[in-house]
C-alpha cells in the first residue's frame, strides 16, 4: 500500500496533466450531469441525475453504490458510448473540452483511449470475439502510441505484463479466456494509451486477492504519476486500498462524497445508505439493506432512499442537497460512534472461524 | 462550472438538443442519436402503405375491372402513355397498366411463395444441422451439397418441364432450389451461436435440443434468414423471367412482370420506354417496400435497437 | 504470427473429399433420373429444325442409333463405368467427344466466373461496409435500393443495358465475344478487354447478396459490445469498422462464397449467351434440353466440383474467421 | 459425512479442459454432501469455472467420473436426461454472455419453466423469484442490454432457482454485486437452501465471503491430486 | 456510329476484304453428312448443283444439270474434273457416292435423310459420272442435290457422328474454316484455289449472337458489318446512310393448324369463317412492320406456283354469315355455340418465340370478334407435340424450292400424326390425289395444275389458317455492291441471307 501522504503531492512534471487541463484546474469536472433513457413505452429512466464532481490529476475517486444506480452509465456517458436512446444534460469538462456535447469525431480522434481510457465492465463481452487478444492489443499499441513496427510485439507483451495478463494466453480468443483473464486483458488494453483520465468500471471482478492487489497497485502507480482515476467498484477493500476520495451513489445521485480515510476508518460514512453498505460486508454484519432497490422510472418525489431508511422523516419528502459532502436530511454526525469493527484490510489475511450468515433478518 | 451562455453554445453546436416532453424543469437534454427517428418511421409507414396498396391492387383489381388484359389491338400498338392508356400499350397493343397489375399478381405470388418456401425449408434444415452438429450435420450438409450442385436454372428447367407450364411449377422450381443458400447461412450462424454461454444456460435449464434451436438459435439467425427471404422475392421474379427467356416461363395469359420487362427490350432500343419502365417499377417499388418492412422488423428483432423503433 | 491450424483444416478437406464421392454419385444419378423423366426428347433435339420435316422412319432410326430408349439406369451405369476409365463419352448435341467439348470451353468459363466473383466479393464488401457505416444515411439508402433493384434485374437484361451503354454510347468496351470479331488471335489484352463487360455484369448481378449481407453483418456488429469496447479503446473509426465490425460481420459473407457458386453458374449460363462468350455454361441448357446424357453428366460433375470446392473454401475460411466454430464439417 | 444418503454430487478424479493434450483441470475430486454448502477458492484462470461446468453436466470431462446421487453420469449436455440437468441450478460467471440478448428479463427467468413444459406456473413463479432477488417489474420488461450488469446477474440467479434445483452451482455469483446486494442474494440463496435442502457449490475469490457463507471452503490446491485425501470424499 | 477507321475487325472501313455478320444461331455440326448445308449455300462445300438468286438450279460440282430418264427414276450427273478439296486432294465421283451413301446409312445420325427417301442407289461411273437410281419418279429430286459433298478421304476416317470432321471440315467451297469458337463465332477465309475463282471477300466472320437486341446493338456499335434483325429493330437503322436494309422475301409462313380431330376446329364452317375473319393485312402491317405478305397457303402469293384467285380478303361479316348459316349461335358470353359445343379451342405457340406469340394473340383477337374463342397457351415442343392432334398450334415453315416440299408433308393424309408432318391431320382425298400427281408427274404444267387444285381445296376447306409470309430482314454496311437475296426458306440466317453468295460480292467502287 502506498503511503497516503505522498498522494497530495502535485503531479510529476512529466505526468500527463500538462497535456490536459491547466495547472490548478481539475482534470475532470462534472457539473449537474444527468443521463436518462427514453423508453418505447413508459416514462424516462433517469440513470444519472445532477451529478457534480471534480477529479484532480493525481487523484483517485472511488465510486461505489448499489447495483443499477447508474455508475456504468456515468462512465459511458463521459466517453460518448451511450446507446441511441440516451439523453444527457449538464456538462462534463475534461480540461477545456466539454465531453457530453463533443461530437463523435472529436471523441474518437482525441479523447477515447488518449485522454480518457475506459476499463469496461463485462470485459469479455467487450472484446471482439473473432480476434486474438494479441492482435487486439497490438492494434491498440499501434494506434495509440508511435511504437515502430518491429517493436510492436514487445510493446504489446509489455502492456499485457503490466496488467498481469499471462503472455502464454495472448494468442487466445476471448471466448477461451477465464473471467479473470478477460478482466486483465481489458485492463491492459485501457492502459496502453496512458490517458490522463482513467475510468475503471469494476477493474477487479473475477480476480483473486493477489491479482486484485497487483491491479490496484498498478492503477495506483498511474495515479501517482499524475493520472486521474475514477474507479467504479463494489470491492470496498480495493477501494480503500486505492482511493483518495469516495463518492457514494444512490439511484442516480451522489449521496455522499467523502475522504477515503474518513469514510473507511473513523468517523465512517455519514449517509444512512453508505453505512448500510459497509455494514453489509461479510466481515461486518453481512446484512443487506432492507427493502428493494428503487425503481428508477418511478422514484419517490423526495429522497430516493427514504423508503428503505430507518431514519426517514417528513423532511425526506424533499430531495436533499449535497451539503458538506452528504445529501441527507439527517446525516450521521461526523465522528459519530460507529460500532468498532475490523479494518477492511483484514479480509486479505488468514481466514477467521467460519461464520453462519445472519440471514434471518434479511427482510 | 459551465455558465448558461456556454451551455446554449453547446446546444447550438450539437443541434440535437430537445426539451423532454414530460419534464417541467428547464433542463436541456441532448441526445447522441442522430434524430432520424421520424424519417425512419415515415419510411416504415410508406413501405407498409405501398405493400398494402400492392396487395389490394392484386386482390381487388382483377375481379373488379372486367377488362381483358390480353385484349390485343394491333392498331393501337406501342402507343405512348395517354389518358386512355396511362402506362401506354405494348407491342401488340395491350394496356400496360392492366398487365402490370395482373403481372404484379403473378410475380408477387411467385416471388413471395417461392421466398417463403426457400426460407422456411432453408432455416429449418440449417438450424437442424447446426444445432445438432456432428454426423447429422455432416450428412445433412452433404445432402445440401447435392441440391446445390445442380445449377438452379437447370433444375428449374427440369421441374418446369415435368409439369404443365404455369405458376406452381415456377414457384416450385425457384423455391426448391433456393433454400440452399439460406440453409448454409443459417447453419453457419447457428454454429457460431451454439457455443455461447447462454446456450449452456438453456441446456442447464432443461431445454431440449429443439427448444434450444427454436428459442435461442433461430431467433438469432432470423435477421439473416429474413434478409435472404426478402432478397429472394425479386430474385424469384427474375428467375421466372429467366425461364421465360429460355422459353419455359408462364403462358401468355399469365402476364408476369419479369417477362414483360424482358419482352420489351426491343421496344426500348427503338425508343419506346414505357413497356419496360412501368413493369420495372412494379417490380422494384414493392420490393423496396417489402425490404423496408423487413428492415424494420429486423431492427425490432435486434435486441439493441428495439427501443428506437416505433411503427 | 501463429501458423494456420493446418492439421484440422487438412482433416476437414480430406473428409470432404471422401464425401464428394457419394455426392457425385447422387448428383449424377439424380440428373440422369430427372432428365429421363423430363419430357425432353433427345431425338427431337438432335434433329433440330430438320426434325420438323423428318419422316417418322428417319426419326425412329435416329432414336435407335442414339440409344434413346435405353433405361436411364443403364445409361448412368454405362456412363459411370466408362467415366472412371477416363472416357467421358460422346456428346450427341455437340457431335463431339465430351472431353473435346469441355476442353475447348471450360477455361473461358472459369476465367469469366473467377473475375466476376472476385469483383462481386470485393465490391460487395466495400459497398456493404460503406452502407453500414451510416445506416439510414443517403449512401446507405442508395446502395440498398440499388441492391434490391439489381436483384430483380435479370442478367440478360443488365447485359443488354451494359452493351448499350458501354459499347454503343461510350464506345469504351467491346460488346461481346472473346476477341474482336475480326481476329482469331487470342491475346491477353484482347481477352482482358472483352472479359470486362460480361464479368462486370455477372459481378453486378451477384453483388446484391454480398452488399446486403455485409451491410447487415457490419451494421449489427456496430451495435454490439465488442465494437463499443473497440471505440472505448480509442481506435480510429476505420480500424473499428474494418478490424472489428467487419471482422465479425464478414462471417455470413464467407458462407455466401460457398452458396453463391450455384447462382454464379446460373448467371454465367445466361451471360455467356448474351455476350457470345465461348464458355461451357451456355452449353448446359442445351445439354439439358437435348438430354445429352454424357455431356450433361460431365457438366454436372463440373458444377458439383465447383460447388463442393466453394463450400469447402467457405467453411475453411469460416473456421479460420470464427474461432468459435472450428473445422468440424 | 452422513453415511445414510449418498452425496448428491461427487466428482472423482476429473480431468477436463479444451484441448486433450493440455487439460485445465487435472484429476480433481470433490464431494458435496446433502445440504452442504461448499466454497471453492482458487486463483484466477486455474479452472474453477471449467470444473463448475463439468459438475453441472455442461462440459464433458476427458477422464474421471461425475456421480449424481451416487449414480455415475453417462451423458453430458443434451445427452444427459433432463431430470439430471435440471437438478442443477447454475449461475454463470459472466451474466452478459449467459443471457440470451433477445429475451426480456421476465422471459429469461421463466425460460427454464417453459422449457420444461411448466408454462402455466411461469408468471407466478417469475413474480416470486423477482421479489426474492430484488428485481422490480420495470426491469423485468427490459432486455439484457438495458439493465446494469448487477441487475442482470440477479435475473440469472432467479433463473437458476426457477426449477428448484437440488444442487446450486454459483460461479462468482456476487463478483458483480455491491456488498448490500451480495448479502441480500446470499440470504436469498440460503433461504432457498433452508427450505429445499439443496446443496451448494459456490466458486469465488473472496475468502471472507465464502467463509462467511459456506460450511466448508476448499482451496483449489487442496483438490489437486497431490493432496487427494484432503477434500474428505 | 461509323466504325473506327483503324478497326480491323470490320471490313467496312479498313481492310476492305473482311466481312463480319451477326447471326442468331450456329449449326450443331459442319458435316454435310449430318445435315449441314443440305439446302445449299454452305460456304465450305459445294453441291452437285446450286441455286441462283431466283432459285433456279445451276450446275456446281456437276458440269451441267442432270440428265433424267423418261420414267423420272434415273438421274445422271457429269462432274467437273478441275475441282480439288481445300487440302489439295482432287474431287471425284467416289466422294459423291460416299456422301450420299453415308447419309443414307442407318448408322448415320442424320435427321434429314428423309429428303433422300426416293433414292434407291447411287453409283459412280468412272471418276466423273454419278448416277442416282430412284425408287419412284420424284420430280423435285434435282433440288435435293444441292447437298454438299464431303471428301471421302477425310470424312471417312473418324466416326461419322462425332468425329473431328464435324468441327474441322474440308470441302471444295469458296471458303475454308479458320476457326470455330462455339458460342462465339466462326471465321472463314477465302479459298485461293476455289474452282469458281477466288472470292473478293477474303475473310468472313459469322458471329453468333442469340439475342436480337444485342445483335442490333452490336451492329450499331460498328462491331458487325451486317446482321439479321427482326423488323422492329431493323426499322431503327432505316435512317442510317451507311447501312442498307435488305428484305428477303420468303416462303416462311406462319399458320394456325386446325386439327381435324377437334370438334370445333374440325368443323368446316368454323375453318372457313376463321379464314376470312383474320385480318392478315393488319398483321403484316403491325406485327411485321410491313415486311411480309398475307399468306393463303404455303405458296407465297408472288410465287409462280401460286394459284391466282385463291386470296381470301378480310371479311368478318362473311365469317359471321358462314357461322350463322352453319348454326353456330352467339352465346351469352359472346362465344358461339352449336349443339352444346362452345366455339372454343386452345391455341399453342412454342414458348419463347415472340413473333409466333404475337401472331397467336392477334389471331385470337380476330377470332373473338366473330365469336370464336382461341385460348392462347405456350409450351415447349415437348409439351405441344402430344397435344397437336387436339389443339391448334401456331406453326411455321416453308421451303421455296419446290411446292412439293411444303404441301406434301403438310397435307398428305397418310402423314397425319407422323412427327411434325400434317400437324392438322388434314384429310382430303382430292388433295391427296393432287399431291401425288404433283410430285410424280414430270412436266411443269401438269404439276402447276395439280398444285392449283390443292390450293383451291385449301380455300374451300382450310385445314390451316395461313396468316403471313415473313420477309427476312438484313441490315448491312453499305460497302459492298451486288448484294442480293434469294427467296428464303423458313430456316435462314446462317446459310441464307445476303451472304448466300458472299463469294461473288464486289467491293463498292
Ligand atoms: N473455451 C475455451 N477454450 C480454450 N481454453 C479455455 C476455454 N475456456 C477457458 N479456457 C482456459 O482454461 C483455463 C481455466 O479457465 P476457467 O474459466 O475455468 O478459469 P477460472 O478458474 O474460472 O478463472 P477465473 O477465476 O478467472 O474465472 C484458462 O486458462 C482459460 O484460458
Ligand atoms: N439502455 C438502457 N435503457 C434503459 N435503462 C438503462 C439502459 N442502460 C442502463 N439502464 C438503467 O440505468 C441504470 C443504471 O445502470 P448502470 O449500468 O449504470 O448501473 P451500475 O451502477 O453500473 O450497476 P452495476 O453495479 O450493476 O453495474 C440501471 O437501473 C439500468 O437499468
Ligand atoms: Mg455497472
Ligand atoms: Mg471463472
Amino acid at each position: 500500500m502506498t503511503d497516503r501522504t505522498e498522494r497530495t503531492e502535485p503531479a510529476s512534471p512529466t505526468g500527463p496533466t500538462d497535456r490536459g487541463a491547466g495547472t490548478g484546474a481539475p482534470l475532470l469536472a462534472l457539473d449537474r450531469m444527468s443521463v436518462r433513457f427514453r423508453m418505447p413505452r413508459g416514462p424516462y429512466v433517469p440513470a444519472v441525475t445532477d451529478v457534480s464532481l471534480t477529479l484532480d490529476p493525481g487523484e483517485c475517486v472511488a465510486l461505489v453504490g448499489e447495483s443499477g444506480c447508474g455508475k456504468s452509465v456515468l462512465a459511458s456517458a463521459l466517453l460518448g458510448l451511450l446507446p441511441e436512446n440516451a439523453e444527457t444534460a449538464g456538462a462534463a469538462h475534461l480540461g477545456e473540452l466539454e465531453l457530453l456535447g463533443a461530437d463523435e469525431t472529436e471523441l474518437a480522434r482525441r479523447v477515447r483511449g488518449r485522454r480518457a481510457g475506459l476499463i469496461p465492465q463485462s470485459p469479455a463481452a467487450h472484446l471482439t470475439p473473432v480476434r486474438t487478444v494479441r492482435s487486439q492489443l497490438t492494434e491498440v499499441v499501434r494506434e495509440l502510441t508511435d511504437t515502430p513496427r518491429q517493436e510492436l510485439r514487445a510493446a504489446a507483451e509489455a502492456a499485457a505484463e503490466r496488467a498481469a495478463f499471462p503472455a502464454d494466453h495472448l494468442d487466445r480468443y476471448p471466448h477461451e479466456l477465464s473471467g479473470g483473464l478477460a478482466q486483465r486483458a481489458a485492463t491492459a488494453l485501457a492502459l496502453v494509451g496512458g490517458p490522463p483520465l482513467l475510468l475503471a468500471d469494476e477493474p477487479t471482478t473475477g480476480l483473486d486477492r493477489d491479482l486484485v492487489e497487483r491491479t490496484v497497485d498498478e492503477l495506483r502507480r498511474q495515479v501517482d504519476d499524475g493520472h486521474g482515476l475514477l474507479m467504479i467498484t463494489h470491492d470496498l477493500a480495493a477501494a480503500e486500498r486505492i482511493a483518495d476520495r469516495v463518492a457514494v451513489m444512490y439511484a442516480g445521485r451522489i449521496v455522499e462524497l467523502a475522504d477515503a480515510a474518513a469514510f473507511f476508518g473513523a468517523p465512517g460514512p455519514r449517509h444512512p445508505y453508505a453505512r448500510g453498505l459497509l455494514d453489509a460486508l461479510p466481515e461486518r454484519g453481512f446484512t443487506p439493506i432492507p427493502g428493494l432497490p428503487p425503481e428508477l422510472g418511478a422514484l419517490p418525489p423526495g429522497c430516493a432512499f427514504a423508503p428503505r431508511c430507518t431514519y426517514a422523516t417528513a423532511a425526506c419528502a424533499a430531495v436533499p442537497a449535497l451539503t458538506a459532502g452528504v445529501a441527507c436530511h439527517h446525516p450521521a454526525p461526523a465522528a459519530d460512534a460507529v460500532p468498532p469493527r475490523q479494518p477492511l484490510k483484514q479480509r486479505t489475511g488468514e481466514p477467521g472461524p467460519p461464520q453462519q450468515p445472519e440471514s434471518a433478518d434479511v427482510r | 462550472m459551465a455558465d448558461p451562455v456556454e451551455k446554449t453554445q453547446t446546444a447550438a453546436r450539437t443541434g440535437a438538443e430537445t426539451a423532454g416532453p414530460d419534464d417541467a424543469d428547464t433542463t436541456r437534454w441532448r441526445t447522441r442519436g442522430t434524430g432520424r427517428r421520424s424519417v425512419r418511421t415515415l419510411r416504415v409507414r410508406t413501405s407498409a402503405a405501398v405493400v398494402a396498396l400492392a396487395v389490394l391492387a392484386v386482390l381487388v383489381v382483377p375481379p373488379l375491372v372486367q377488362l381483358d388484359q390480353q385484349a390485343v389491338d394491333l392498331a393501337d400498338k406501342l402507343s405512348a402513355p395517354s389518358l386512355a392508356h396511362p402506362f401506354g400499350t405494348d407491342d401488340v397493343g395491350r394496356d400496360v397498366l392492366l398487365r402490370c397489375v395482373y403481372g404484379l399478381r403473378v410475380s408477387l405470388l411467385v416471388g413471395v411463395v417461392a421466398a417463403l418456401v426457400a426460407t422456411v425449408v432453408g432455416t429449418a434444415v440449417g438450424a437442424l444441422a447446426g444445432a445438432v452438429g456432428g454426423h447429422v450435420d455432416r450428412a445433412v450438409m452433404r445432402l445440401v451439397d447435392v441440391f446445390a450442385s445442380v445449377p438452379h436454372l437447370l433444375l428449374g428447367i427440369f421441374i418446369v418441364a415435368l409439369f404443365q407450364p404455369g405458376v406452381w411449377p415456377v414457384v416450385a422450381s425457384v423455391g426448391l432450389t433456393h433454400w440452399v443458400s439460406t440453409c448454409r447461412i443459417v447453419r453457419a450462424e447457428v454454429l457460431s451461436l451454439r457455443g455461447r454461454p447462454f446456450v449452456d444456460a438453456a441446456v442447464s435449464g432443461g431445454a431440449s435440443r429443439t427448444r434450444v434451436a427454436v428459442r435461442h438459435l433461430v431467433p438469432g439467425v432470423l435477421p439473416q434468414a429474413g434478409l435472404a427471404a426478402v432478397l429472394m422475392v425479386p430474385h424469384a421474379i427474375w428467375h421466372e423471367s429467366a425461364l421465360s427467356f429460355l422459353g419455359l416461363g408462364l403462358p401468355p395469359h399469365q402476364a408476369s412482370l419479369g417477362a414483360m420487362v424482358q419482352g420489351a427490350r426491343g421496344a426500348l432500343l427503338a425508343g419506346d420506354w414505357w413497356p419496360t419502365l412501368f413493369p420495372g417499377l412494379f417490380i422494384i417499388i414493392p420490393t423496396l417496400a417489402v425490404a423496408g418492412l423487413a428492415g424494420a422488423w429486423r431492427e425490432r428483432l435486434n435486441p439493441r435497437r428495439r427501443s428506437e423503433l416505433t411503427l | 504470427m501463429t501458423g494456420l491450424p493446418l492439421a484440422p483444416m487438412a482433416r476437414m478437406a480430406g473428409r470432404r473429399l471422401l464425401y464428394a464421392v457419394p455426392v457425385l454419385l447422387a448428383v449424377t444419378f439424380g440428373v440422369f433420373a430427372i432428365a429421363a423423366a423430363s419430357p425432353f426428347d433427345p431425338v427431337k433435339a438432335y434433329a433440330g429444325t430438320a426434325g420438323f420435316s423428318a419422316s417418322q422412319e428417319a426419326l425412329d432410326q435416329l432414336r435407335d442409333s442414339l440409344g434413346a430408349d435405353d433405361p436411364f439406369v443403364t445409361r448412368w451405369w454405362d456412363w459411370l463405368s466408362a467415366a472412371v476409365t477416363g472416357d467421358l463419352g460422346q456428346s450427341t448435341s455437340m457431335r463431339q467427344p465430351v472431353s473435346d467439348v469441355i476442353g475447348e470451353r471450360i477455361g473461358w468459363t472459369v476465367l469469366l466466373c473467377a473475375v466476376a466473383f472476385a469483383v462481386a466479393v470485393v465490391g460487395g464488401t466495400l459497398l456493404g461496409v460503406l452502407a453500414a457505416r451510416r445506416r439510414g444515411g443517403m449512401l446507405d439508402r442508395a446502395v440498398t435500393s440499388a441492391a434490391y433493384a439489381l436483384e430483380a434485374a435479370p442478367p440478360f437484361w443488365l447485359g443488354l443495358l451494359a452493351v448499350w451503354l458501354f459499347a454503343l454510347q461510350l464506345d469504351a468496351l467491346p460488346a461481346g465475344g472473346l476477341t474482336d470479331t475480326g481476329t482469331d488471335v487470342v491475346t491477353f489484352g484482347q481477352v482482358a478487354e472483352h472479359v470486362a463487360l460480361p464479368a462486370a455484369v455477372l459481378a453486378v448481378s451477384q453483388m446484391p447478396w454480398f452488399v446486403l449481407y455485409v451491410r447487415q453483418g457490419v451494421g449489427d456488429a456496430l451495435d454490439e459490445d465488442p465494437v463499443r469496447g473497440a471505440r472505448a479503446r480509442g481506435l480510429a473509426g476505420r480500424t473499428v469498422l474494418l478490424g472489428h465490425a467487419l471482422r465479425s460481420g464478414l462471417l455470413p459473407v464467407l458462407t455466401l462464397i460457398g452458396t453463391r457458386v450455384p447462382e454464379l453458374i446460373t448467371g454465367a449460363l445466361l451471360i455467356e449467351t448474351v455476350f457470345s462468350w465461348p464458355g461451357i455454361a451456355a452449353a448446359t441448357v442445351e445439354a439439358a434440353t437435348s438430354v445429352d446424357f454424357p455431356l450433361l453428366a460431365a457438366l454436372t460433375v463440373l458444377a458439383t466440383a465447383a460447388v463442393l470446392a466453394g463450400n469447402l473454401l467457405s467453411d475453411l475460411l469460416y473456421g479460420l474467421a470464427d474461432p468459435r466454430v472450428g473445422f468440424d464439417g | 459425512m452422513s453415511a445414510e444418503a449418498p452425496p448428491p454430487l461427487q466428482l472423482r478424479a476429473v480431468t477436463a479442459g479444451y484441448d486433450r493434450r493440455a487439460p485445465v483441470v487435472r484429476d480433481v475430486s470433490l464431494t458435496l454432501d446433502p445440504g452442504e454448502c461448499a466454497g471453492l477458492l482458487g486463483p484466477s484462470g486455474c479452472g474453477k469455472s471449467t470444473l463448475a461446468r463439468v459438475a453441472a453436466l455442461l462440459h464433458r470431462p476427458d477422464a474421471g467420473e461425475v456421480l449424481l446421487d451416487g449414480e455415475p453420469v453417462r451423458g453430458w449436455r443434451h445427452r444427459a436426461p433432463r431430470a439430471q440437468r435440471t437438478a442443477f441450478g447454475v449461475v454463470f460467471q459472466q451474466p452478459r454472455l449467459a443471457a440470451d440478448p433477445r429475451l426480456t428479463l421476465a422471459a429469461l427467468v421463466a425460460e427454464p419453466l417453459r422449457a420444461t413444459g411448466r408454462r402455466a406456473e411461469a408468471p407466478a413463479r417469475t413474480e416470486e423469484l423477482a421479489a426474492l432477488v430484488g428485481l422490480t417489474p420495470d426491469l423485468l420488461a427490459r432486455r439484457p442490454h438495458e439493465v446494469s450488469d448487477g441487475q442482470l446477474q440477479r435475473a440469472c440467479l432467479a433463473r437458476a432457482l426457477a426449477l428448484r434445483p437440488r444442487i446450486l452451482v454459483c460461479d462468482e455469483m456476487t463478483a458483480m454485486l455491491d456488498a448490500s446486494t451480495t448479502a441480500a442474494l446470499v440470504a436469498a440463496v440460503e433461504d432457498y437452501r433452508r427450505t429445499s435442502g439443496a446443496a451448494l457449490l459456490a466458486v469465488g475469490h473472496d475468502r471472507t465471503l465464502l467463509e462467511r457463507w459456506c460450511d466448508r471452503t476448499v482451496g483449489w490446491h487442496e483438490l489437486a491430486p497431490a493432496v487427494k485425501s484432503a477434500p474428505g470424499g | 456510329s461509323n466504325p473506327d477507321a483503324d478497326d480491323d475487325s470490320g471490313a467496312s472501313g479498313g481492310a476492305g476484304t473482311a466481312v463480319v455478320v451477326g447471326v442468331a444461331s450456329e449449326p450443331d455440326t459442319l458435316s454435310p453428312l449430318l445435315g449441314y448445308g443440305k439446302d445449299g449455300n454452305s460456304k465450305i462445300f459445294d453441291g452437285l448443283l446450286a441455286r441462283n438468286a431466283d432459285l433456279e438450279l445451276r450446275p456446281a460440282l456437276a458440269r451441267a444439270l442432270p440428265e433424267v430418264t423418261d420414267d423420272g427414276t434415273t438421274y445422271t450427273y457429269k462432274l467437273r474434273d478441275d475441282v480439288t478439296f481445300s487440302d489439295g486432294e482432287p474431287f471425284t465421283a467416289a466422294d459423291v457416292v460416299f456422301t450420299y451413301e453415308t447419309i443414307l446409312d442407318p448408322g448415320t445420325n442424320n435427321a434429314s435423310k428423309g429428303d433422300l427417301a426416293a433414292v434407291e442407289s447411287v453409283e459412280a461411273d468412272g471418276d466423273d459420272t454419278v448416277v442416282f437410281h430412284l425408287k419412284y419418279p420424284y420430280a423435285p429430286f434435282a433440288e435435293r442435290t444441292v447437298l454438299p459433298i464431303a471428301p471421302e478421304h477425310v470424312a471417312g476416317k473418324g466416326d461419322v457422328n462425332t468425329g473431328a470432321f464435324n468441327t474441322e471440315p474440308v470441302g471444295t467451297g469458296p471458303y475454308v474454316l479458320d476457326n470455330w469458337r462455339k458460342g462465339e463465332k466462326l471465321t472463314f477465309s477465302a479459298n485461293p484455289g476455289y474452282w469458281g475463282g477466288e472470292p473478293k471477300v477474303k475473310k468472313l466472320t459469322m458471329a453468333i449472337i442469340a439475342d436480337d437486341d444485342v445483335r442490333a446493338t452490336r451492329l450499331r456499335s460498328g462491331d458487325l458489318d451486317g446482321a439479321i434483325l427482326p423488323p422492329n429493330l431493323a426499322k431503327t437503322f432505316a435512317e442510317d446512310d451507311d447501312k442498307q436494309t435488305l428484305a428477303a422475301t420468303s416462303a416462311d409462313h406462319r399458320a394456325v393448324t386446325l386439327p381435324t380431330g377437334n370438334p370445333v376446329t374440325g368443323d368446316v364452317a368454323i375453318r372457313r369463317a376463321l379464314d376470312v375473319a383474320v385480318d392478315r393485312d393488319t398483321m403484316v402491317d403491325k406485327l411485321l412492320e410491313g415486311r411480309g405478305k398475307a399468306a393463303y397457303g404455303p405458296v407465297p402469293t408472288d410465287s409462280e406456283w401460286f394459284a391466282a384467285g385463291t386470296e381470301r380478303p378480310y371479311d368478318p361479316e362473311e365469317a359471321e354469315r358462314i357461322l350463322d348459316d352453319a348454326g353456330w349461335r352467339v352465346g351469352d358470353d359472346g362465344i358461339r355455340e352449336k349443339d352444346g359445343q362452345r366455339a372454343s379451342f386452345t391455341l399453342y405457340y412454342p414458348s419463347g418465340d415472340k413473333l409466333r406469340q404475337e401472331h397467336a394473340l392477334a389471331f385470337a383477337g380476330d377470332a373473338k370478334k366473330v365469336g370464336i374463342e382461341a385460348r392462347v397457351e405456350s409450351g415447349t415442343w415437348e409439351v405441344i407435340e402430344p397435344r397437336m392432334a387436339e389443339d391448334a398450334v401456331l406453326a411455321g415453315g416453308g421451303n421455296p424450292a419446290d411446292p412439293d416440299f411444303d404441301l406434301y408433308p403438310m397435307l398428305y393424309s397418310e402423314l397425319a400424326g407422323q412427327g411434325f408432318n400434317n400437324m392438322a391431320s388434314y384429310t382430303n382425298p382430292d388433295v391427296d390425289a393432287a399431291l401425288v400427281e404433283g410430285r410424280e408427274s414430270g412436266g411443269k404444267t401438269e404439276r402447276k395444275r395439280a398444285y392449283d387444285r390443292v390450293q383451291q381445296e385449301l380455300k374451300d376447306n382450310p385445314g390451316y389458317i395461313f396468316l403471313t409470309h415473313i420477309d427476312h430482314i438484313y441490315v448491312l454496311a453499305d460497302t459492298w455492291r451486288g448484294l442480293t437475296t434469294q427467296i428464303e426458306p423458313h430456316e435462314h440466317g446462317f446459310g441464307s441471307g445476303p451472304w448466300w453468295n458472299v463469294e461473288s460480292w464486289q467491293p463498292a467502287p
